[in-house]
């Protein structure tokens, strides 16, 4: 059966909570867009979400979606994967979610390479506890709990992912929805484990880091730009001045799925029977 | 210095010949080899017909450091050790030191004369002191220090009277793997000490004399190999953990077997990650499962409420250790129960489960997984280091006794806008879907959320989800392993026990019995919910109740107090120095709380 | 449509002026601002010298959902809402169609009908609605729809009787900050809303009069706020935290203050870092806190254990909210009890403190570090979010009641080899070195050490360490704070509770009084180590007994009858839906099972 | 007092629990050498530490040593230099320590930058919990838990740091105590995070990252090379082949006490007052 979907189809009843204005808005419609166009079935999306403002895209989002608790979206997501292979498996959070409280997974999810999309809804704020610094805040970032501004330096999500060995790394802006679908659409399609960090302002704490903010200190990599080159990759992303928006690197290295030898039949699938004659055979080497 | 500096007196006075029921204390230094030569002295007694127990107590590091392994060998099944060590093999003074006072009178030492010398302190001269240069044996004559264990072995099997054609099998067996050269100087080994006793000590049996009985097919299993056998039989086909002693046999374990049955184990980064997997993988669908002890199971608290709320079955392994914080991590002790139970931001529905013996780590196992798939909830196989990685005899395990019933797991599409993933049931039950199922498409999140599992702040909502959730407790109830009544379940005196302490309170009892103090000992198999039916029975008619426990402040007496009231005629037993009972110490208090009735008083 | 459709039949047959004691609703979508108009409204009542409580019952989103802002006003400090709302601000249907059902007979409604209408079935009879178009006034009158919120200020004002002085102050200086303009705008919109009562509503009066009192010297504060000042105060010149509701705002109090005390606050990348940071810098000699709530406080689980063995002084805040997992992050729960006492690998002493009002919260918080110095362990000061982050009145805080008593803290130098961080003493604790201190050098390890620190698994070693830590708690058990007792303590019906639920209940027991049914009340300030003693004491002579909390599995109740056994006469008072008590909800339970007594029986 | 410090004066009556022939014994020689060299007093020293047989150093180093639990020596290394800037913080632990279940603060303290050094033991599996595979481990190394070979790929702790904003990073081996005595050194005097990952061999449990393979896959960095090119060091630490040794990358910027506002006073030392009146006056703001 092939019907062909559109981003309705993974569209959910429920109301949104996010103030009018929100980056997350338009996260949501790539994401619906995206897998719209891959012509995948709601049935067979696994969505996994962190806590924040951004962690609440699980309940907009037509799916099997997993809203579980704060920084391990990463871990679980594994998990599904590793159940059932089949599933189209998506992650997503915010920039504290990712890589404040749950940075020691996003390094490890990195590392095990599962073919799976990662999402990173970066408002370089913490939205949903009103508006203290995150990770990715500017220094000097004046907060209810930094008041004499953010003393940390932020932290360059990609960058890092990219010396941990990552295989997929894309940035996009909320605000342009169309390249965000394209990043989307090969972040689901790579066969690894492939992140796609989202410029999504937080229109109601983050007043540094606006709209406006963003369409001035962003640019697009052009087709001249070699997404392979590792090293050329590390130089983009941590050169100082503007933020490179597009697919920033690219490899190919088996998956985790690959590497734990998982079988073609996903494990969800396995007939369970105590009675298999080599379950009972264990024991001879303990007679 | 003669080989034999004295002969225990009271050896030498009696003529007592033990048949059948041993402890053999092997000491030395970590990471010598005694771990080997130990599980071999278990094998001969289990192959020779006896039934065998065995503990270790290691240091937490890998070389050197005090360590001793304790073989027990018997007629009956006893999980524990005994009061006293009847023979120690020791390869070094300090292991002379820190045992001496272990050994019951009459009882002997084999000690490594090739380097060190006996302090004349240490000589107590009521057991018979065996001084047998093993390292030189085995260094001039096999060639190879290395197999000096292996001289012990043949000096303790002639000593006491083991099957020397086992022994020599049960060698070629165990070092079969490294080659036939291995298997040879082994055996030379073995001979070599037998040899040396028939030398030396030919006069002077050591008061110890074993009687094979016939070798029933049995096994002889780890309580952490049996937990994994017992999850790997239930139909688990995922683990997530993250290595910490004593649980990391279990990830061993199913490490090993689960790819063969298309299954997978992941060393995760840590425990927060091993349990948010185990979470993920048993939302897909497949039955799951982490193992862990203390620090660990203190990381996993929030997610496990997360698992709670989801309702998602899981099956959490606590192989519990000495603590609090790292405390005595190769250590004993049953001081996380409050924890499994209370521990947790919130409340929800969680079923904790002790077995008592290896076998019935198989089989609690097992059950885990359906009752983790029947109430929708986190189940708990809660064990001690004392039973998790001590090895015993048991039967053959009967897998047509483990079912895989998975409950309200619904796998005919559904018709979406029909289906409520937390529908309000009767029971509190909900009929579950996993990702994939055509029309069963939800939102599973740890906030509130309503039937079909939308968000939702409602407080009667809230408040009738909170029932629901909790209900399943009391639909649970029923079907939750029971507890086992040990001894005269007439007697007045009365018992409360689990896990690794079955075994030394029931051998409490038969003594206690034979001292003419019948008691009745309830082993709790199911420690959440508690039976409080059970117990306040249990506690009805009695002159003295005893509650016996391996920590500090009494958490199984808690609970059954909570249950029968504060009594005058409720004793605690507790023990918290990080080893096991040794029947004496449950015997003792028993004894003077609860003396023998005089004929007058019957 | 008429601007009032419907005069309250029961307001209209009475005349009930029921001075100074009023329930304001505030009732719109969140973030509009509805937060500073409330604390405007509490603010006056103040200065007008009443007593004053708010809570707010916001949803765990930023803008939009259905949010309410309650402030409660009296003559009584009541630390609790009324059974009823006297009058509701309504901004939309959805807060009218919400809370409808909670207004007291005679009560009113504000409905803004600027956008929307009311729908019939709402609409109740015997309450009076005024229909204000608000957004149309601020919109047309003043030019600006934000002044909304101020407009009805104005109308509410003028309505109940709120001194036009003190609110023109107030507005005024409030929005002082923002400039000459925003004031203007302000106190124009103030007068919009006082002329359209008047041009409307004069002969409607709402059956409410506020008289004023002699405004003494006194504060408004939250109780979050009251723990920040209280650590403060005590010398805390170290935080680490980690944002989640209702906790943040302790952390924002000394990220604010610590600073100009040379102290520093720090944002910590999650709970595991804020734990264990604050234990470094504890370890380092300065006093130190974190203040999470439920998911914060699971994961810094394993961390408190570490606390426990190192001795080291740390004062943890919990501001409850509700679970299990993420469950209603903005409202109020007790479920965290267990979790705090029992919550844990392995056993340490601890000490649970649980602030009755905001004024107490102050108090406790400062006592917290004493005790943490004085028994070298770590102490929570336990709170909920329908308390830590009200806003009540109280009398200036003495800070002359604030000791810092450091404890065994050793600031001479010590003789390397002679000095033991962890000395056997009597009382448990040991004089305690920091970092720097000239022959203090020592290993603190959360693994089982020695006297001097040095690791050991030594079985005797182990026991009395043990026994060393553990005692601490009872020599901590005379100077913890006591329970406090309120209404009649000879009474024959008994009541226990903590934390919030002490403003509902004192005002149960006064309206029980009044039916006849005399009450005592123990308030628990220490729950742990629980007040066993006093709780015998407080249960013995009693008809009934009550014990009241805001969860499901009764964990007060828990410990209350673990000292005092099962009893026919105990009754559980429950409500785990996320909101606080309403007095009503305590009186019933209490009346039902102990009405009061005819003549004869008395 | 100016005393001549030894390395025996950093030195416990304490056996130690390590292995004959471990690594672990060089990287404690080293520090001890580096601190008597550097005239350090033990009262001045704060030492933290993990769990791990590398975790066990705590109790060999005669100081103010701090032995936590696993995988969070950094947030209370960091606490500790916060409440006391006038010691010397030294943080130390394992590769699963630090890499594993450390692998959030580790990022967190790399941007927070407090001056401080941090030892990485690094024996590429986890010794005392007999020999798994760690987050240093190779593809395919088979264990006990990985009976199938490693299914994750290793990661480089130090081009992660780089990555992360780290300002001091240096790679030693525990065979060449010279130069490791040198590394610390610098790693304790430098204004900022330090971190030392020392290769440590685990002679019971690795048996393929062996003192001879670890002398076969080394090389030094020499004179020519710039330690201060942030690009040239992330080449250097990924490329294919032999393992850099030495400062790979330098860099000063602000400390965390800098951007904190410490006073010159440090915390411990400040006078503790109920009744100051600054104090008693946040009370007016309330009225
Ligand atoms: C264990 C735990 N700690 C803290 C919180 C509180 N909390 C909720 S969301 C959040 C951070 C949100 O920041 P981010 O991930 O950037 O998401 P955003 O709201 O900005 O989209 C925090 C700290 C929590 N829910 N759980
Ligand atoms: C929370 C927690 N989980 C697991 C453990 C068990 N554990 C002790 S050390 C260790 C890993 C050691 O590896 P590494 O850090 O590389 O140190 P090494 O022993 O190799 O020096 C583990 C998993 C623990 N102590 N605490
Ligand atoms: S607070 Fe910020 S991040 Fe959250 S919903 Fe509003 S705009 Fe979006
Ligand atoms: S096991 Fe390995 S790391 Fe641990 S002490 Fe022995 S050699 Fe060193
Ligand atoms: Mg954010
Ligand atoms: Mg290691």
């Amino acid at each position: 059966m092939t019907t062909t979907m559109t981003p309705k189809d993974f569209a959910t009843a429920t109301p949104s909570w996010w103030c009018p204005g929100c980056g997350d808005y338009g996260v949501l419609s790539a994401l619906k867009a995206a897998l719209a166009e891959l012509g995948k079935q709601p049935k067979d999306v696994a969505f996994v979400s962190g806590i924040g403002c951004s962690g609440k895209i699980s309940g907009y989002l037509h799916s099997y979606a997993f809203h579980g608790v704060h920084g391990r979206a990463l871990p679980v997501a594994t998990a599904v994967k590793l159940a059932n292979r089949d599933l189209t498996v998506i992650a997503a959070g915010g920039d504290g979610d990712g890589y404040a409280i749950g940075a020691g997974h996003f390094l490890h999810a990195v590392r095990r390479n599962p073919k799976m999309a990662y999402v990173v809804m970066d408002n370089q704020t913490y939205g949903l506890t009103k508006g203290q610094s995150s990770p990715t805040s500017q220094t000097g970032y004046i907060t209810g709990t930094s008041p004499q501004g953010n003393p940390d330096a932020p932290i360059n999500g990609l960058a890092v992912a990219l010396a941990a060995g990552g295989t997929f790394l894309a940035r996009g802006f909320s605000a342009n929805p169309k390249h965000l679908v394209g990043l989307m659409k090969e972040a689901v399609e790579h066969d690894g484990f492939a992140i796609v960090e989202v410029m999504s302002p937080c229109v109601t704490y983050n007043k540094i880091n606006t709209y406006a903010w963003f369409k001035q200190n962003v640019y697009y990599l052009d087709d001249g730009y070699d997404a392979t080159d590792r090293v050329r990759a590390f130089e983009a992303l941590t050169a100082e001045g503007k933020i490179p928006l597009g697919v920033i690197y690219r490899e190919q290295r088996p998956t985790l799925e690959t590497l734990t030898h998982l079988g073609a039949t996903p494990i969800v699938d396995l007939r369970l029977d105590p009675q298999l004659r080599e379950l009972v055979a264990i024991q001879d080497a303990y007679a | 210095m003669s080989a034999v500096e004295s002969r225990g007196a009271a050896a030498a006075g009696s003529d007592c010949v033990i048949v059948n029921d041993i402890e053999i204390m092997f000491g030395g230094q970590a990471g010598d080899g005694s771990l080997t030569t130990g599980d071999l002295i278990a094998g001969v007694f289990k192959r020779m017909g006896l039934e065998v127990y065995t503990y270790k107590d290691f240091p937490s590091r890998i070389r050197g450091g005090h360590t001793n392994y304790v073989i027990r060998a018997g007629e009956h099944a006893n999980y524990g050790t005994a009061d006293f060590v009847d023979g120690l093999i020791a390869f070094d003074v300090e292991a002379v030191e820190t045992h001496v006072h272990e050994l019951r009178p009459g009882g002997f030492v084999v000690f490594d004369s090739s380097s060190e010398t006996l302090p004349d302190g240490v000589k107590r001269d009521d057991i018979t002191w065996y001084l047998v240069p093993i390292g030189k044996i085995a260094k001039e004559e096999i060639g190879l220090e290395l197999v000096r264990n292996t001289v012990s072995l043949g000096v303790l099997a002639r000593l006491i009277g083991m099957d020397p054609a086992i022994v020599r099998a049960d060698v070629a067996k165990v070092y079969g793997r490294k080659g036939e050269r291995v298997v040879d100087l082994n055996l030379r080994a073995i001979e070599a000490g037998e040899t040396y006793v028939d030398q030396h000590f030919a006069e002077w049996p050591s008061g110890y004399g074993l009687q094979g009985r016939p070798d029933v097919d049995r096994l002889i299993m780890m309580g952490n190999d049996a937990i994994g056998y017992g999850a790997l039989a239930a139909g688990c086909r995922f683990m997530a953990g993250y290595p910490i002693t004593p649980a990391t046999d279990v990830l061993e374990f199913m490490a090993k077997f689960l790819p063969r049955y298309g299954g997978v184990a992941i060393q995760a980064e840590d425990e927060l990650a091993a349990i948010n997997m185990v979470i993920g993988a048993a939302f897909t669908g497949v039955r799951s499962m982490t193992a862990t002890s203390g620090p660990g199971q203190a990381l996993m608290t929030e997610a496990i409420g997360l698992a709670g709320v989801l309702e998602i079955p899981i099956v959490v392994v606590e192989c519990a250790r000495t603590g609090p914080s790292t405390g005595m991590p190769t250590k004993t002790e049953q001081s996380n129960l409050n924890h499994l139970i209370f521990g947790g931001h919130g409340e929800i529905p969680k079923i904790v489960l002790a077995p008592g013996t290896v076998e019935d780590s198989f089989y609690l196992s097992a059950a885990a997984f359906d009752l983790a798939e029947r109430y929708q909830c986190p189940v708990f196989v809660l064990t001690e280091q004392a039973l998790c990685q001590s090895k015993a005899t048991l039967p053959r395990l009967d897998l047509g006794r483990v079912s895989v019933d998975r409950g309200k797991l619904v796998t005919e599409p559904v018709v979406f806008g029909e289906y409520k993933r937390f529908a309000f049931t009767d029971d509190g039950v909900s009929p579950r879907v996993t990702p994939g199922l055509e029309g069963g498409m939800h939102l599973a999140a740890g906030s509130e959320h309503g039937e079909a599992g939308v968000i939702t702040e409602n407080p009667k909502n809230r408040a009738r989800m909170m029932e629901k959730r909790m209900r399943k407790l009391e639909s649970a109830l029923a079907h939750v392993p029971p507890p086992l009544v040990h001894g005269d379940a007439k007697a007045d005196v009365a018992i409360f026990g689990y896990g690794a302490n079955r075994g030394p309170i029931v051998e409490a009892q038969r003594r206690l019995a034979a001292e003419g103090v019948p008691t009745r000992f309830l082993e709790l198999r199911t420690l959440w919910p508690f039976p409080e039916e059970e117990v306040r029975a249990f506690v009805a008619g009695t002159r003295a109740v005893f509650v016996v426990e391996n920590n500090y402040t009494g958490q199984l007496d808690r609970l059954v107090r909570y249950v029968v009231g504060p009594l005058e005629r409720m004793h605690r037993v507790l023990k918290y120095d990080g080893r096991p009972f040794r029947p004496i110490e449950i015997v003792e208090p028993i004894r003077r709380a609860a003396p023998a009735r005089g004929l007058a008083e019957v």
